[in-house]
């Protein structure tokens, strides 16, 4: 087993135990920490994966934004959101039969696959990852639209959340 | 390659020797000498940041008029020692209902979001912990570690003013990483790379404070509210919320709070210096002639870096102890109404100017961008200044400059 | 450069599931947007993976998770503007409790 | 895996262990006599009144919208701006029209009132 591979398993194990976290805790102020932990894990395995942009594009966004939003909101919530009494429905084993099962499936068709035990091959030498992303997503014969059309997104989001919050203000 | 022209790799090679001459894995050595070469890094930060408090306290005491630390050594040079073995042996009080792990972790995260950035920080051509090609990015991503902290600190601390002053801070950080983030933009495009080191060679020639003096201004306004530095302090504000999210702590937990404070603005003085005024190097070609090759030894650069950080550090502390605190309504609108346009016009104009002016001779090239600037911050200016006018005339209030004539008379 | 891809596969597959299960189980409206987000980071661990074992100088799978990026960051300002106005109005952030529109 | 990653990883790590050593070490030699009033929760000697959880503004909450808004766009706009050397002037335009869609997301906040405090 090479280094490499127990940093993986290691990530893995905090990625996963930190996603549990999220899902069982009762405070939710401690989910939202424990969502922290797992996206920056997260952030790790992209940096494995050689992916330099998305990884710190995922702390700045996931850590520096969306989970400040997820404390904002809870704490604003937070009377009701009590950590006190259960957090789950009554029928919670529902979906954890339902986890497990879409589990078992998704693993058994991942291995069933030819060719996905193979080992990734070295980046060429001279790729820049951040240009090339960079010249994919401004050329008109890659990814401009979706480029152009996630700024809509993104506005329509602003608009519809501003929307949102003003309307109960009156 | 000798120590004088590249102390790191040289010493590197030479412990590599020693490690593998005691017959260790070459994985396990080369880690080894990562491991001693960030401690290294870190306790030059530190001891830095020792020398810090002491600065501070003497340049605030001259700024009052007072003398500042002078009774412990000469100049009062081990005052800063004393404040650690004080913080250290003092009772460290975990107050009731406080959030016991969350309290702890969070001074020990807004330490290490400061320390992080040591990492990528070149303090000369061939000393630099790595050369990352998202550097910028990276500068950004440890800012979000810091906003995590400090809504930890404050959440966990169960106290009333730790999380109005947290909420605050936490806004006030927010808010203000936008027209940096936009801002950071501009090194990339004028040098074409994210990376922190390629921004310093490119500014060999001319450095981009010339080329954008209005980024320069952003950013270092940018940078003191990520400080949480007057007159953006009102995370702090003694008279109303005491001292903030970091009101409950004592001992050492209170100290990373401020010693992470401290090394945060002097990073920020190092990362104004990589990003508009060349960093260790932009001598305008200078080091390039024989008589002034000495300029590129890396421990010159290495002094050159700091001073030049120092001085951003310098200007930080002007501004901190001569302005006083705003409101955080003026706050915000002055962020979202005024700096965010800005930084996007900013963005814009360097964008296209850029592209069309890079055909031009270099001397035409550096006069049309700061030219350009010029217009801008110009234009901004009167926009301002009719702004006010239409302001006092629908509230009233006399035209001061109306108002001191009659005062002259 | 050891790693095969299965491995990241089998991972992303089982925060996917632990997302599902805290979405369908959590009663609370904020609780199950940290669900959701966790089943969004599930597929761009699959979409990295594949860009990085495929071909990395195709970018598709770089430019899709930073689309995904996009559409999380949208989801979670809507969604959580969305919930705290329901709050403001119901004072409860309960999903089952939220049934006006139910019949 | 590259090796400025395990760099940045060591230095993450180290970084957590250095402010560690002298808060473990303080509490080693620190003084530790805990009493109720000490312990209290500090509010300039008054005693204190009701829970901690003060209703505070949710127009800190729509800043902080505004910002995630922002922050996502502004951090897209990177891969743009390192092509700019390459590509021609157009791709500069279209850098220009996400900017303008923005600026659009601004406009409307400032002119609903989003971005006044009161």
């Amino acid at each position: 087993m090479t280094a490499e591979q127990i940093i993986f398993l290691l990530t893995g194990a905090l990625v996963l135990g930190a996603a549990l976290m999220v899902v069982t805790v009762r405070n939710l102020l401690h989910a939202a920490l424990w969502l922290v932990v797992s996206l920056f894990g997260v952030a790790v395995l992209y940096a494995i994966l050689q992916a330099n942009f998305l990884a710190v594009v995922q702390v700045v966004v996931y850590i520096g934004a969306i989970a400040i939003l997820f404390i904002f909101a809870v704490m604003l919530t937070r009377r009701e959101a009590m950590e006190k009494g259960r957090q789950t429905r009554n029928n919670w084993w529902i979906p954890v039969l339902l986890g497990l099962f879409i589990l078992t499936g998704l693993v058994v068709l991942i291995l069933s696959v030819p060719g996905v035990e193979r080992t990734a091959t070295a980046l060429p030498s001279g790729l820049d990852t951040v240009q090339a992303l960079g010249m994919a997503l401004v050329s008109p014969d890659a990814y401009v639209l979706p480029f152009e059309v996630a700024s809509v997104l993104m506005l329509a989001a602003l608009v519809g959340a501003v929307y949102v919050a003003t309307a109960d203000k009156k | 390659m000798t120590f004088w022209n590249n102390p790191i790799n040289f010493i590197g090679y030479w412990l590599n020797g020693v490690l593998t001459g005691w017959h260790l894995p070459a994985v396990l050595a080369t880690l080894l000498i990562y491991v001693i070469g960030i401690i290294v890094m870190i306790l030059f930060a530190m001891t830095l940041d020792i020398g810090l408090v002491w600065v501070e306290r003497k340049v605030v005491a001259r700024f009052q008029d007072r003398l500042g630390p002078n009774r412990i050594g000469p100049f009062g040079l081990i005052q800063p020692v004393a404040d650690i073995i004080k913080m250290v042996i003092k009772e460290d009080i975990t107050p009731d209902g406080a959030d016991k792990i969350v309290y702890n972790i969070a001074p020990v995260l807004a330490a290490t979001s400061v320390i992080v950035l040591w990492a990528i920080l070149p303090l000369a051509s061939t000393i630099y912990g790595v050369d990352l090609n998202v550097g910028l990015l990276f500068i950004v991503a440890a800012g979000a570690l810091g906003t995590l902290a400090i809504i930890m600190a404050g959440w966990s601390s169960n106290n009333k003013y730790a999380l109005l002053g947290a909420f605050r801070m936490v806004s006030n950080m927010i808010s203000y990483e936008i027209p940096m983030v936009i801002i950071l933009l501009i090194p990339t495009i004028l040098a074409d790379t994210m990376s922190v080191r390629g921004i310093t060679q490119a500014q060999s020639g001319m450095w981009f404070a010339i080329l954008s003096p209005l980024a320069l201004l952003i950013f270092l306004i940018s940078a003191i509210a990520e400080l949480g530095r007057s007159p953006f302090d009102l995370n702090e504000a003694e008279s109303e919320i005491v001292a903030g999210f970091h009101i409950e702590y004592t001992g050492m937990k209170f100290g990373w709070f401020y010693a992470g404070e401290l090394l945060h603005a002097f990073t920020f003085g190092g990362f104004i210096a990589i990003l508009f005024f060349g960093g260790y190097g932009g001598f305008f070609g200078l080091e390039k002639l024989a008589a002034f090759a000495w300029l590129n030894i890396p421990f010159v650069q290495a002094l050159v870096f700091i001073a030049k950080a120092m001085f951003g550090y310098w200007v930080i502390m002007w501004v901190k102890y001569s302005v006083p605190r705003i409101r955080i309504d003026h706050m915000l609108a002055f962020n979202w109404k005024f700096l965010v346009p800005l930084s996007l016009v900013v963005l814009v104009n360097t964008a296209l100017l850029n592209k069309i002016l890079i055909v031009l001779p270099n001397w035409l090239y550096v006069l049309g961008m700061f030219g350009s600037n010029i217009v801008i911050g110009y234009v901004t200016v009167e926009i301002l200044r009719a702004y006010g006018r239409k302001q006092r005339k629908a509230e009233q209030i006399p035209d001061p400059q109306a108002h001191t004539q009659e005062q002259a008379v | 450069m050891s790693i095969p891809l299965s491995w990241y596969l089998v991972l992303a597959a089982a925060l996917f599931c632990v997302g599902l299960y805290g979405v369908l189980s959590r009663k609370n409206a904020i609780a199950i947007l940290l669900g959701v987000e966790l089943m969004l980071n599930a597929v761009n661990i699959n979409l990295v993976a594949f860009w990085r074992y495929q071909n990395p100088t195709q970018m598709a799978g770089q430019a899709f998770a930073v689309i995904v990026f996009a559409v999380a960051a949208a989801e979670v300002a809507v969604g959580l503007a969305l919930i705290i106005s329901v709050y403001r109005r119901r004072k409860t952030i309960v999903a089952d409790e939220i049934d006006l529109m139910k019949w | 895996m590259q090796n400025e990653w395990l760099y940045i990883g060591l230095f993450l790590v180290i970084g957590i262990i250095v402010p560690v050593v002298p808060l473990v070490f303080a509490r080693l030699v620190a003084p530790r006599k805990p009493n109720p009033i000490k312990q209290s929760t500090y509010e300039c000697g008054i005693e204190t009144v009701g829970e901690s959880w003060v209703q505070f503004k949710a127009q800190y909450y729509v800043f902080a919208l505004v910002f995630l808004v922002f922050d996502v766009e502004s951090v897209f706009l990177f891969p743009w701006a390192l092509t700019l050397k390459q590509l021609p002037l157009f791709v500069v335009l279209e850098g220009v029209l996400f900017i303008g869609i923005l600026v659009a997301g601004l406009v409307y906040a400032w002119r609903k009132g989003m971005l006044e405090w009161v």
